[in-house]
């Protein structure tokens, strides 16, 4: 029994070590929440910011641009993350609401989903802004800060397209696929289903890889479509995150070369992050829709203290987004939000 | 007249997983012309080596009558300790060893867990599956990290023609099926998944025994992650994600019993592994409609768990003791 | 000369309860001491003691002369104390070979020398008389050769001392005799034994010296020379007992002719030509209302089987049984429904729940007589009516409470609870399979009561057994059956134990 | 161990200490969670978050149900997530508003709540069919079901939500005066089921020795299958209020809580290994998960801190019904 119980004390040790190293590290991100009051001193908010996933560069982006816009603010930002769980993200947005904070930024897991945790803000009378997700239409009143993901999707689909048209040949092409349970995923598998049907013959999709947002089932699948159509030459992925792993699956089949070098393969994505930023400057990739987090960061706060104060808020705030290409890297990377993350 | 039947039934059902294994490769490749070829075999061989390993892993586990959900979570540690030493500069031969250690020492974890302070298995894993996942967001800052290429060499790089990561799970599956199968050790496993107490009572050292089982599947889990980061190249929050119940499938499929004491790694849980590989292969060589995937894979599985019970109740049927002749 | 073994005032309490009581006694070099006592008249405990299961809470062990306190059962094997538990403790998936030698296998470089280990192995089983090949695994044997394992698997180190906890429960005759010769070879090596059993004939054929246990204390000990049965039987129950089977009257014998007019002797079971290739073969039988039918044979004869296909249990391809009139078909439910019941061969197998209640473990039957339908709320006055009186027919102790985990109960206490189960559900007929292994004399005193009680009621009961003795001294009639087939029938009154035997053995 | 045979039974106040630490442990841990955490944590003492809480709480504590009946008779559920979303889509498939085959009629949220049911327990009774027929393990039987059914409930939708459910519905997910009485309605049920009905005697008996009932007369296989068709029908139940509560059909809803079901479940007490489990002890378990999740999120601390300290508890717990077991039944 004596060493039953030196054990449980080695055990508590152990924990208590892991939980202070979460604990201390996260001071930094929540800005030691969990003792501050709720009552915000005057002029400084208390923002609860909730996050449907942080699985992708994407969300850790906007993420920390919320985070820095606030600060820059002075206010206080309460986290959480609902691990794709829409029941979850409920009781998170409840537990803000139970908090009092002065506002909620919430990504969404959907457009449906949302509307009882904007129902019960609009209860408790917290404004509440939909970052980067749009809701359904309903009676529930937010503000949707919101790139477009079909038809930003579209137009950076349009240009790959003018892209392979311009050197030439019919070409074969493949698409990856995120989560066929997540809308943006789906929002944009239908906007490269649209162009490509735009284009007529001159494409044929002969793969289409469902990755799950998974970046292991992606590289697995672009191998196989490689070894089924060795003649593919245009590659189109639904999110920047999966790129890794085209590259290494391109690079084994010694398909990855350079724009205009001879068997280049068209590439392009979605997002805008730090790995498609590098190669598009290296030369790589042909373009990716971008997204302007800054852009959508700032509106979304802005929106929260206008609410606040009672201005009129337009309930769409479009975030216009942009296709970054090798055409106009340069210019746009001020925008870019993947071109000024610092890399880890 | 019953025993004619039963020769030529018996064969095919021992073999089941077999069997059903080159349906589906023959089924595919009736379909698509591209999915028998060698290059896209040995494709085939490469994606599925590190759900071999962590299979193999888990399947020592499963023989003792435990599981481990930590797999995943390990995967993900192990990648992310990589991932930060590779960009910080450290060279292969210091991360590699690095990478095991972390997937040992989660291991020891759980075998502390489990063995000394007699948690059941399934909760203390449960619970490392979220410490490591926590412990392995918080080392990433959630963040998406990019390996230099020195790692994805590892992937693509050939011994004697060979892919390394069939080198290395070929070396993880024989070491693992000459281990159970020909040394004390590997008895002595097969003897504490069928009767615990009774191994304590025949002077074995079942608490050593199961800590280096958590152990070596934690250094499993390491391994496999190496294999998947070395065909990634990056590491994103969600790898590793439910890894642990392919791995457990793959046991699974391959005869290994939930309960203990039956099952191995050669050919089981390597065919288990493999043939899950093929249908992910042959569904995106068929360009199927990408709804499809869960549908199929998951009829494919139960196929293959429906004929091996086919034969165990068969067997039990035919294989009634006979008194007398 | 020093003992090889010294147990000096040796005591041990569970949760208050003294379970032993400053027992000492020695065990000479070269010696059989023969241990006896009720169930939980403390055995398991003292080997458990010795086998470094548990520590004594006073008192100490010696062990060639130096203090003995074993932490664990590697640490009493190192010593040189072998064990042949009552439990088996086999694995069931590993071959013969690899049970006999898990703990130390012959290797070379890390690897099992595999012929070094199946040559060793079967040197083993040649000395047991186990003529299997070594690479059988061992879900395919039978109890007895099981038990024969597990006794092989004791020789595989050279260990000094050797318990033997009830080692012949389901050995056939000639199996039995076996063991004992090589029990006496073992003392001619120089070697010591602790015997332990309820066969209080076999303890004092082979045993040098005797310890009596009762209550965790030794009542009696000294050379085996210096008692009989009666006086072994009484110190263990600390009463005498007049006899080992209690007296009945006995209902008039079916094969005379007048007897079919006694309602005592109408057939209530008939099987007729049952067979199942490889199992048992042209089965017929009757088996008449009062009457208590034994079943001899030796192990593997299709005794179990038989039993398991009247109940439903397993199927047959040719015959028929009728139960008092009509066919006897179907699951065992539907066969319960018809007034029969098993005891089976192995309590903990599938004759009881063993982590549920002992209340749990007696109502499985019959619960369902206490609801309208499954789904419906069980009338718990009835149920426990019923219980309480159950319990009261049985003689379960007072001091066990129905809210007790059956585990923790003694294999007597056990093997009623197994019986009252099936009392509760009133049967016609009852097929007893080894109704009294395991179990000591107080207990197999009072199912053998119950046994006649239930005949005297018009039930018709069959018991199987192992014990021929227990057979002549409990039944009316019985059958011998040998490789599937009834090779016998005796009457009471024409009981012979040699012919008996003569039947059991293979032509 | 056959080390303490007719030790008989301790004593009246011990036996009473030890009866409460078995049975209460978990709850005792809740409330000491609560009133260690509830000065740092602003709002957890408050009405709204016990609203909030047990609102959160009810649907999980039916899925938890199911899964204790299945883990008493031996067998594990893990299909009850794809249950939960593929009743939510054919629910809304068939009573929303827009294109519902009952779009309009007074009668469709009662009949999507029926179809929902139903769905749920013909999924069950798959499940029930295929481990005692067939005799495939139950682990991979509803591990297959997971897959497939998750996939058909995505593909049944291409994805999409289907929201605009009727009033009626929505309101019995999101009213805690209606969802807390009718989850505790249910749970009082299934605890006569369990400790007062033939079946929960029946259920039992196979979870701790299903040759032993088998012999007794016990319908082991029909039981079987009643208790994976019960599995899935609370699941079903759960959907009812998950979708309710979101006032959408989502093919992933659910999707995550399978390790918390079958955690809380195992936590309260309930034995992998068949025989042993209580409709409390689910409650306790469920409490205490749920108890920890929404502190937790009150803190506001960061996703893998939450992740590391969930991981944490689960382990001390787990630890302290050990080192309790080995303590007073040693």
């Amino acid at each position: 029994m004596k060493k039953l119980k030196a054990y449980f004390c080695r055990l508590l040790a152990v924990l208590a070590l892991l939980t202070l190293a979460g604990c201390g590290k996260s001071d930094t991100g929540a800005s030691g929440a969990g003792t501050s009051t709720a009552v915000p001193a005057s002029g400084s908010l208390t923002l609860g910011v909730a996050f449907e996933t942080l699985q992708t560069e994407y969300w850790v982006a906007g993420y920390e641009a919320i985070k820095a816009e606030a600060a820059a603010r002075g206010f206080k930002v309460v986290e959480a993350v609902a691990d794709n769980d829409a029941n979850r993200q409920f009781e998170q947005v409840r537990s803000f609401i139970t908090r009092r904070v002065d506002g909620i930024i919430l990504v969404p897991k959907d457009a449906s989903t949302c509307l009882p945790m904007i129902k019960a803000a609009n209860a408790a009378s917290i404004p509440i802004v939909l970052f980067n997700r749009p809701a359904a239409k309903s009676e529930a009143k937010s503000v949707a800060v919101v790139a477009d993901n079909f038809a930003l999707t579209r137009t950076t689909v349009d240009y790959l397209i003018g892209q392979a048209k311009a050197t030439g040949g019919k070409r074969k092409a493949m698409v990856l696929i995120g989560d066929l349970g997540d809308i943006n995923a789906v929002g944009r598998r239908d906007g490269f289903d649209a162009a490509v049907k735009a284009a007529g013959d001159s494409l044929e999709v002969v793969a289409r890889v469902p990755t799950e947002w998974n970046q292991e089932k992606a590289q697995a699948g672009v191998v196989n479509a490689l070894q089924a159509n060795p003649d593919i030459s245009f590659i189109f992925t639904s999110s920047d995150f999966l790129l890794p792993g085209i590259v290494s699956a391109l690079k084994g089949a010694g398909k990855y070369h350079r724009v205009g070098e001879a068997g280049h393969v068209v590439l392009g994505g979605f997002d805008g992050d730090a790995t498609a930023w590098q190669m598009l400057k290296e030369g790589y990739l042909d373009a990716t829709g971008v997204q302007d987090v800054y852009f959508e960061a700032k509106q979304s706060v802005q929106a929260i203290v206008d609410l606040r104060a009672g201005k009129p808020v337009a309930e769409v705030i479009l975030d216009p987004g942009f296709v970054i290409h090798q055409g106009n890297a340069k210019e746009k990377a001020a925008q870019m939000w993947g071109a000024n993350v610092k890399r880890k | 007249m019953n025993h004619t039947r039963q020769r030529h039934l018996l064969p095919l059902l021992n073999h089941a997983t077999l069997i059903l294994f080159a349906l589906v490769l023959a089924g595919f490749g009736l379909l698509s012309p591209k999915f028998l070829t060698a290059a896209n075999l040995s494709h085939l061989l490469v994606q599925a080596s590190s759900t071999a390993v962590i299979g193999v892993g888990v399947t020592f586990v499963l023989l003792t009558a435990g599981v481990d959900l930590s797999i995943g979570s390990i995967m993900f540690v192990a990648a992310a300790v990589a991932g930060k030493l590779a960009l910080g500069g450290a060279p292969l031969a210091v991360t590699l060893p690095a990478i095991l250690g972390v997937g040992m020492v989660f291991g020891a974890l759980n075998a502390l867990l489990v063995t000394r302070l007699g948690i059941l298995a399934f909760i203390a894993t449960l619970g490392s599956l979220y410490v490591g996942r926590g412990f392995g967001l918080w080392l990433t800052q959630t963040r998406a990290m990019n390996l230099p290429d020195s790692f994805l060499t590892l992937g693509t790089v050939r011994l004697v023609g060979v892919p390394l990561p069939l080198v290395i799970s070929g070396g993880v599956v024989a070491v693992a099926h000459i281990v159970l199968t020909r040394t004390p050790f590997g008895r002595q496993i097969y003897a504490v998944g069928n009767h615990l107490a009774a191994a304590r009572k025949a002077g074995l050292n079942t608490r050593r025994l199961l800590a280096t089982v958590y152990i070596f599947s934690g250094l499993c889990a390491a391994i496999g992650g190496i294999l998947s980061l070395a065909q990634l190249g990056a590491v994103s929050p969600t790898f590793g994600t439910n890894r642990e119940f392919t791995a457990i499938a793959a046991a699974v499929l391959g005869g290994t019993s939930l309960f203990g004491g039956r099952g191995g790694v050669f050919p089981g849980t390597v065919l288990g592994a493999v043939l899950i590989q093929s249908v992910e292969n042959g569904l995106v060589i068929l360009n199927a409609d990408p709804y499809l995937y869960p549908l199929v894979t998951a009829g494919i599985i139960f196929l293959a768990v429906l004929i091996d019970s086919t034969r165990s109740r068969l067997m039990a049927h035919w294989g009634q003791r006979k008194i007398f002749v | 000369m020093s003992p090889l073994l010294q147990f000096e005032s040796v005591g041990k309490a569970f949760l208050g309860v003294d379970v032993l009581k400053a027992v000492s006694f020695g065990v000479a070099p070269g010696r059989i001491v023969g241990l006896v006592g009720e169930n939980g008249a403390g055995k398991s405990t003292l080997m458990n003691l010795l086998g470094g299961n548990l520590r004594p809470d006073t008192g100490s062990m010696q062990f060639q002369g130096a203090p003995y306190a074993p932490r664990d059962s590697r640490d009493a094997r190192r010593a040189g104390i072998g064990f042949v538990h009552q439990e088996l403790n086999l694995f069931t998936n590993l071959d013969l070979a690899e049970n006999l030698f898990l703990s130390d296998f012959p290797t070379r470089g890390g690897l099992i020398r595999r012929r070094e280990l199946h040559r060793r192995a079967s040197a083993l089983l040649q000395r047991v008389g186990l003529g299997l090949p070594t690479t059988t695994v061992v879900s395919r044997l039978s109890t007895g050769e099981r038990q024969l394992l597990e006794v092989a698997r004791a020789l595989s180190f050279d260990a000094r001392l050797l318990i033997l906890d009830e080692p012949t429960t389901s050995l056939s005759v000639p199996e039995r005799e076996r063991l004992f010769a090589l029990v006496r070879q073992l003392r001619a090596e120089g070697r010591s034994l602790i015997y332990i059993s309820h066969t209080l004939g076999d303890v004092l054929d082979l045993a040098d010296e005797l310890v009596v246990l009762r209550d965790g204390a030794v009542v009696g000990q000294g050379p085996a020379c210096q008692f009989s049965s009666d006086r072994l039987v009484a110190l263990m129950v600390g009463r005498e007992l007049k006899q080992l089977f209690p007296q009945r009257q006995r209902p008039r014998l079916p094969n005379s002719a007048e007897c079919l007019a006694a309602p005592a002797g109408l057939p209530l079971l008939e099987v007729r030509g049952l067979g199942q290739p490889g199992v048992v073969q042209d089965i017929s039988f009757t088996l008449h209302r009062g009457e208590v039918l034994g079943v001899s044979g030796l192990m593997g004869a299709g005794r179990t089987e038989l039993a398991r296909i009247l109940f439903g249990l397993d199927p047959h391809a040719a015959g028929t049984m009728t139960l008092a009139g009509p066919p006897l078909t179907g699951p065992p439910r539907e066969r319960i429904r018809r007034g029969l019941a098993l005891l089976t061969e192995s309590r903990r197998d599938d004759g009881l729940c063993l982590e549920a209640s002992v209340a749990d473990n007696l109502a499985l039957v019959t619960v369902g007589r206490h609801a309208r339908s499954p789904l419906g709320l069980l009338r718990f006055a009835g149920l426990r009516a019923a219980l309480g009186k159950v319990r009261a027919a049985v003689r379960l102790q007072p001091r066990l409470t129905d809210e007790q985990a059956v585990q923790t109960l003694s294999g007597g206490n056990q093997q009623k609870v197994v019986l009252a189960k099936w009392l509760l559900a009133e049967p016609q007929v009852l097929l007893l399979d080894e109704p009294t292994r395991g179990i000591d004399v107080g207990a197999k005193f009072e199912i053998y009561q119950l046994i006649h009680q239930l005949a005297d009621r018009g039930a018709g009961v069959v018991v199987i057994s192992s014990e021929l003795e227990e057979l002549t001294g409990l039944c009316d009639r019985i059958l011998v059956m040998n490789r599937g087939r009834i090779t016998g029938e005796f009457s009471r009154d024409n009981f012979d134990s040699a012919r008996i035997l003569q039947a059991a053995l293979p032509t | 161990m056959n080390v303490a045979a007719d030790t008989g039974s301790p004593s009246g106040s011990s036996r009473l200490t030890a009866a409460l630490r078995s049975e209460y442990l978990v709850l005792f841990l809740c409330a000491g969670l609560f009133g260690g955490l509830a000065p740092f944590t602003p709002g957890l003492a408050s009405t709204d978050n016990f609203l909030g809480l047990f609102g959160n709480l009810a649907p999980l504590l039916l899925v938890a149900l199911g899964q204790t009946l299945v883990l008493i008779v031996g067998g594990i559920d893990l299909s009850v997530t794809s249950i939960i979303a593929l009743t939510s889509v054919v629910g809304a498939l068939v009573m929303n508003r827009d294109t519902g085959w009952l779009a309009g009629s007074g009668a469709a949220a009662p009949v999507a709540i029926g179809v929902m049911l139903v769905l749920g327990g013909l999924i069950g009774a798959g499940n029930g069919l295929a481990v005692t027929k067939l005799r495939m393990p139950a682990f991979m039987v509803t591990l297959t079901a997971l897959m497939f059914f998750s996939g058909l409930a995505i593909w049944l939708t291409q994805s999409k939500n289907i929201g605009n459910l009727p009033t009626a519905f929505t309101e019995l997910g999101s009213r805690p005066a209606l969802a807390l009485p009718l989850a505790a309605l249910i749970a009082g049920l299934v605890h006569l089921l369990l400790e007062r009905s033939l079946y929960g005697r029946w259920l039992r008996a196979c979870g701790f020795n299903a040759r032993t009932a088998h012999v007794s007369g016990v319908p082991v296989e029909a039981v079987v299958i009643a208790t994976y068709v019960a599995s899935g029908v609370l699941a079903a139940a759960a959907s009812v209020l998950y979708t309710g509560r979101l006032e959408t059909g989502s093919p992933v809803l659910g999707q995550r809580i399978l390790l918390d079901v079958i955690g809380a479940t195992v936590l309260g007490g309930t034995s992998l290994f068949g025989g042993k489990g209580r409709v409390s002890w689910t409650f306790f378990g469920v409490l205490f998960l749920s108890l920890l999740d929404n502190a937790l999120n009150l803190l506001g601390l960061s996703h893998f801190t939450i992740m590391m300290v969930k991981g944490g508890v689960i382990l001390l717990a787990a630890l302290l019904d050990t080192a309790r077991t080995r303590w007073f039944n040693a």
